[in-house]
């Protein structure tokens, strides 16, 4: 057993693993394509431009691969482990990248894991290709929940979906509806429905969806259903969880960056015991919420449906603390400066706080936590 | 807690103002959904008219002569029925520091045009290296012959696109012992004065409500310097003493925390044993700050100088703030994410403004002296350390 | 209005009020009292005598009037505010008083607002000179609840109360009984019922008393019922707080003490900074803890139940957070020195800690208070 | 997170406790109820037999073999069931010092002594004045011929009535350039050397497990100075981060937890939304640290030294552990102000105990340096201020 010293000369976290190598090249590659896609600057011309997000930046994402990972290789995928796919989400939670990556890497997921083959072949060569951008539509408007009926030979659908993340410019939606009391699932063209799109605080994008009567064929629904809905979520808030490390890292880094070149008093910020101590806790938290959620992404690896939701919901309520204490004292050791709209300060925390309210807050990931484990 | 009489005129206060602001701005102020320049203004004009503009002013200045007790109902009243803020710069910071330190000339033509909202004022303090640390400001003013010429930057300039006066720290005397010694205080025109640019600054929500201001060659006229020259840290000090006191911000935590139970209430959470009990401790922590502020209140009616429970209000209060608006967010789920009218939640249509609540409140335990300051004040009054 | 400046030449909060002179001078008698009687030895001595408290000191208290005060004249009593009960409460948590005074208080308050003339002269006198102490038995076993029948002409009480505060010492209890649906009280002599009595954490005394089919006179009920039973359980609940209060003053005067003296690395303790953020922020909740509890003083010498129901919990909740903080950072900062019999920051803590678990847990007061309030 | 491998080993583990370890002994443990020394010591002679005293140690010196990830389940394991703990001073902390910088004679003669429990060592490194700032301590030792002479006064000295051996930390150069460059650490006998005076320091639990130690004249062997003179500074370090790593206390996390939920389910409590979430809480604290806690074996696995993700670990282990103590005590409610046997709740006879484990628990977020120095050392990692 090797003797530790206090004298330790690597201080950051190191956060690779050893089925690491192939992943951090990818990491490499992806952290070039961002450092040429999302500039300040263009991270807020993609943002206020029509198209509203960066088709290069698409491009370049379907090129890398990285909208292959883990689908099937006929379809035009690549062999990977949900850990890649978390890779990216994390290193474009620190770039706070716009588009809809984790939106439309579950829904291909979803459809890799319970579509037929025909549907499979009919959607995950675009996606793979990065021509189709996907979207999971769950969260019912609790005043007109989705109802699917049988239709002639086909479905229809009714209802609205509210707030759907990447729906703004999804060209596939997944429809969860109700359908004789079970929940079923529906392959739906954007073309199809209505939809209003808008940005939220944190400048991503969504869209309520209103589906007013729309007729699908028959082979529209999905074989499989409310296990693999659930299975879906989870991979989405696990990918939540990754994308708000990466902005918890980016946050830590800027404000220590920020702490340590800002004077006042004659001295560094960063030489005020006080703020020390307030970093010291930010960098645990960042390690706490780096690791915890690497426990649930590998539990969503895993074929354990309990352990999934258990460490999935554990990875929530923790990263959210995590992003909560980080995203706030970003701000605020930046002073006035961590409230512009020209500094990333304020992006992060926004980021931070919209992840909180995203994929079930943390009372709702607490009980479920402690339904399963009390 | 309050006497039969002073409920009395609490019921006075707010009957004026339910019939003298109109109810549409009303309830802009308490959704924090922002009013216009305009509005404030009608209102600012309906007090005056009604000799109520500055409460706390004594009376031969055009105040009320009202007791502290008084002067607290009275801004709790507005605050709590959503009238409009007529701001402190002039009313609250710089007007009673001239009644103290003005020339004669000073109050004269100032504070009537305070009262009456005829002069809007800003602050200009705060510069890109000197925030907390407000002595290391950079900003020069010269006197040549019977100007100061000033030169410099100004930044987080709240409300200076709206405001035609600021009153500023400039550096004096560059070469005086102490950096506080060298700095005096002037009243600029910006309305009428040449070579001042004023850029905004615009935050993530979106607005501007603050600048960045800047001087090349500025002439402001000697009269126009607030007591002695090279003494003006000592009058700053005075003005952010005289903001700390309405910095407990009791009016608005009682707003917010009525409005968190109504959306709590139509979101079904006040039957949610955990979120109840959030709630809860929210409302014990305003009550615990409004007790410390009555006591404090009871002081200075007594004759005391408030000290450190004014630092202590500033914390707490801040804080309390920053809980409600996030418990806001919280209460309103993923319907706070969507920005800006056009992404309104069809069933939730005030829910977009809370993100931007929250986010904007993260501004109070920065400004005024963030609260690593106040805590830092607190430790020197207390002697902590002298030991060292 | 008067200008405030930074420079505060008196910065220690200043709790007096107007009604103060009478107050402040019986404030001054009970700590020159408490200076002879409590010093550090005598407390240990009197908790490790087979008496256990000090007999000496409570006939200090009843020649101060302190067991008089706000109780009828014609019984002995000295007209009084409630706020002088606390006043002495306060003083006495500061000395970490071992005696059951704030039981007593509470008894012969109930007496003196609920008794009947013949009860109140039964006993009252006897309290006032320091005879009789007194404790209200309330909480119940749950699995043996006291029940009260008819029995002949007078009563038959049977059951169990646990940890009753006092208890152990009483002369005389008030016994909490349930009786055809409602809540009877019953002067119940402490020769009739078998006790257990024990020491707390925090060296007080208590007991659990047994009912084993006793036998009581008609007039040993009390003709008053829940609204009286209800104020007093609310009124013992405020002078605990009051009790806290003083025990919260004395660890932060100890704590500012010890990390002004203590060097560490060459330096005063109380010179780093986050030590002083520590100590700023103790003294905050010191002195909002002090400014609710007076709050709920007052409502208690109102007549809106409902007022004093909410300003009492709302004191129970804040002043347990800043109980909590000030306890724990009390020890924090002495060090291992804040573990040891020894010294009084162990005997601050305990006391503190048990202060949360008496009269009411922080759960139970925040839910009365949202059920009063949403 | 294990290999079907490693969890049959854990299992193997778990089967010996419970045939080896008494239940009363184990329940005990659990309960937080104290053992007798001869309760621990029959514990440490079962598992020497079994060859698993230290596993952690090198083979040559009668350790395991096993990787960190063994050693972590063998750890965990034993803790989970409540197996006594045998003690940091002599496996975990001396130890693994003597192997890398005692004489071959003291391996020789304190290596088997430690291993099979016939020695039991405490640690003399704190002072009245020395606490966590332990280069300021006061203790000398002069070398006479072939003694070094000691006098001077060691404090919070955990089991020295227990123990008979010391490792101490003592001044033996007063001239040297700093103060951590005179410090040598000398192996002490404590049964068998005049000049010793152990005193007992009772807590406001009642009980003695810690003591001051006065040397009044003591007289040590020349040869039981550790490595060389003047560099017991380097090896005290050495001895606190060999103890740092077992401070993130999972097993014992683990099985505080296990009792508050069974106490909680006992009192109807987990069916209470608010305390239920509140043990979730914890519970995933617990996970987050565990997760931390692979990571850094699994880098340990590959070679790297554990860094500040140690000094984490023990910040927030500790943390929780004080978190969990407090929990059982709400769960108690009013029971727990109960102190000692006799004071005994007859419906819950083990919550006279929690307010004492509450209190007990305060220590861990003192000792092994104080979580403001463990905060300290990161930030001094980090390189913070170093732009002062």
């Amino acid at each position: 057993m090797t003797i530790s010293t206090f004298a330790d000369p690597a201080p950051a976290i190191d956060q690779t693993d050893d089925s690491g190598d192939i992943r951090d090249q990818l990491r490499q590659s992806l952290e070039t394509v961002l450092a040429r896609h999302y500039s300040f600057e263009q991270r807020r011309d993609a943002h206020e431009s029509e198209a509203r997000e960066s088709a290069a930046a698409w491009s370049a994402y379907a090129e890398l691969g990285l909208l292959a990972l883990s689908l099937p290789e006929e379809q035009g995928g690549l062999p990977a482990a949900f850990a890649d796919i978390a890779m990216a989400a994390e290193t474009m939670g620190g770039a706070m990248v716009l588009e809809p990556y984790i939106p439309t890497m579950v829904a291909a997921r979803l459809i890799a894991a319970g579509a037929t083959p025909a549907q499979q072949a009919a959607w995950l060569p675009g996606i793979v290709k990065g021509r189709v951008r996907a979207a999971l539509a769950h969260e019912d408007d609790g005043a007109r929940p989705v109802l699917a009926i049988r239709h002639g030979d086909g479905w229809r659908l009714r209802g609205r979906k509210l707030t759907v993340a990447g729906g703004d410019s999804a060209d596939l939606l997944i429809v969860s509806a109700r359908l004789d009391d079970a929940i079923a699932l529906f392959l739906v063209p954007a073309g199809a429905v209505e939809r209003r799109a808008y940005r939220c605080f944190d400048w991503t994008g969504a869209a309520d969806i209103l589906l007013d009567n729309v007729d699908l064929p028959n082979d529209a629904r999905l074989p499989c259903g409310e296990d693999a809905l659930s299975a879906a979520l989870d991979e989405a808030t696990a990918l939540a969880c990754a994308d708000a490390v990466g902005s918890i890292r980016a946050a830590n880094r800027l404000t220590r960056d920020h702490t340590h070149t800002r004077r006042q008093f004659g001295r560094s910020l960063d030489s005020f015991q006080v703020l020390q101590h307030r970093l010291v806790d930010m960098l645990i938290d960042e390690a706490f919420a780096a690791a915890i959620t690497d426990t649930a992404i590998a539990a969503c690896d895993g074929s354990d449906a309990t352990a999934r939701m258990r460490a999935v919901s554990a990875a929530k309520v923790r990263v959210g603390e995590a992003a909560r204490l980080v995203g706030e004292q970003c701000v605020q050791l930046h002073g006035g400066m961590g409230l512009v709209q020209e500094y990333q300060a304020a992006h992060l925390f926004a980021r931070l706080g919209l992840f909180e309210l995203s994929y079930g807050d943390r009372n709702h990931h607490l009980e479920r936590y402690a339904a399963l484990t009390l | 807690m309050f006497t039969a009489q002073e409920q009395e005129f609490a019921e006075e206060v707010r009957q004026f103002v339910r019939s003298h602001c109109p109810a549409e701005v009303r309830a802009k102020v308490s959704e924090a959904a922002g009013i216009t320049a305009a509005e404030r203004q009608a209102w600012h004009r309906a007090l005056h008219a009604r000799g109520w503009a500055a409460p706390h002013w004594p009376l031969e200045h055009g105040g009320t002569g009202w007791s502290a007790i008084q002067c607290y109902i009275f801004a709790e009243t507005l605050a709590e029925e959503g009238a409009p803020d007529l701001g402190s710069f002039g009313l609250k910071m710089l007007g009673p520091t001239l009644m103290h330190y003005g020339t004669q000339a000073q109050k004269s033509r100032y504070l009537p045009r305070i009262l009456s909202g005829e002069d809007i004022w800003c602050q200009g303090f705060s510069e890109p290296g000197a925030g907390s640390d407000l002595a290391s400001l950079k900003t020069r003013a010269e006197l040549v012959d019977d100007h100061w010429v000033v030169n410099g930057q100004k930044m987080w300039t709240t409300m200076a696109h709206e405001a035609n006066m600021m009153f500023a720290l400039v550096r004096t005397d560059p070469a005086a012992p102490k950096p506080q010694m060298g700095i005096s205080m002037l009243l600029i025109d910006l309305a009428n004065t040449p070579g001042i640019d004023i850029r905004p600054i615009i935050l993530l929500n979106g607005e501007r409500t603050t600048n960045e201001v800047f001087f090349d060659n500025v002439k402001v006229p000697a009269a126009n310097l607030v007591g002695e020259a090279n003494k003006g840290w000592t009058y700053s000090r005075v003005v952010l003493g005289n903001e700390r006191l309405s910095i407990a911000r009791i009016g608005i935590n009682r707003r917010q925390l009525a409005r968190l139970k109504r959306i709590a209430g139509e979101q079904g959470l006040t039957a949610s044993p955990t979120f109840r009990a959030r709630i809860a401790e929210a409302e014990i922590e305003l009550a615990a700050i409004e007790a410390l502020a009555m006591g404090m209140l009871a002081r200075v009616r007594a004759g005391f100088v408030p000290g450190i429970e004014a630092n202590m209000l500033k914390i707490r209060g801040s804080e309390l703030q920053q809980r409600l608006t996030r418990l806001l967010v919280e209460a309103a789920g993923r319907s706070a994410a969507r920005h800006g009218a056009e992404a309104r939640d069809p069933d939730r249509p005030w829910a977009h403004r809370l993100f931007k609540n929250h986010f904007d409140t993260r501004v109070v335990s920065i400004y005024g002296g963030s609260n690593e300051i106040q805590r830092n004040i607190i430790a020197k009054t207390l002697g902590l350390g002298g030991g060292k």
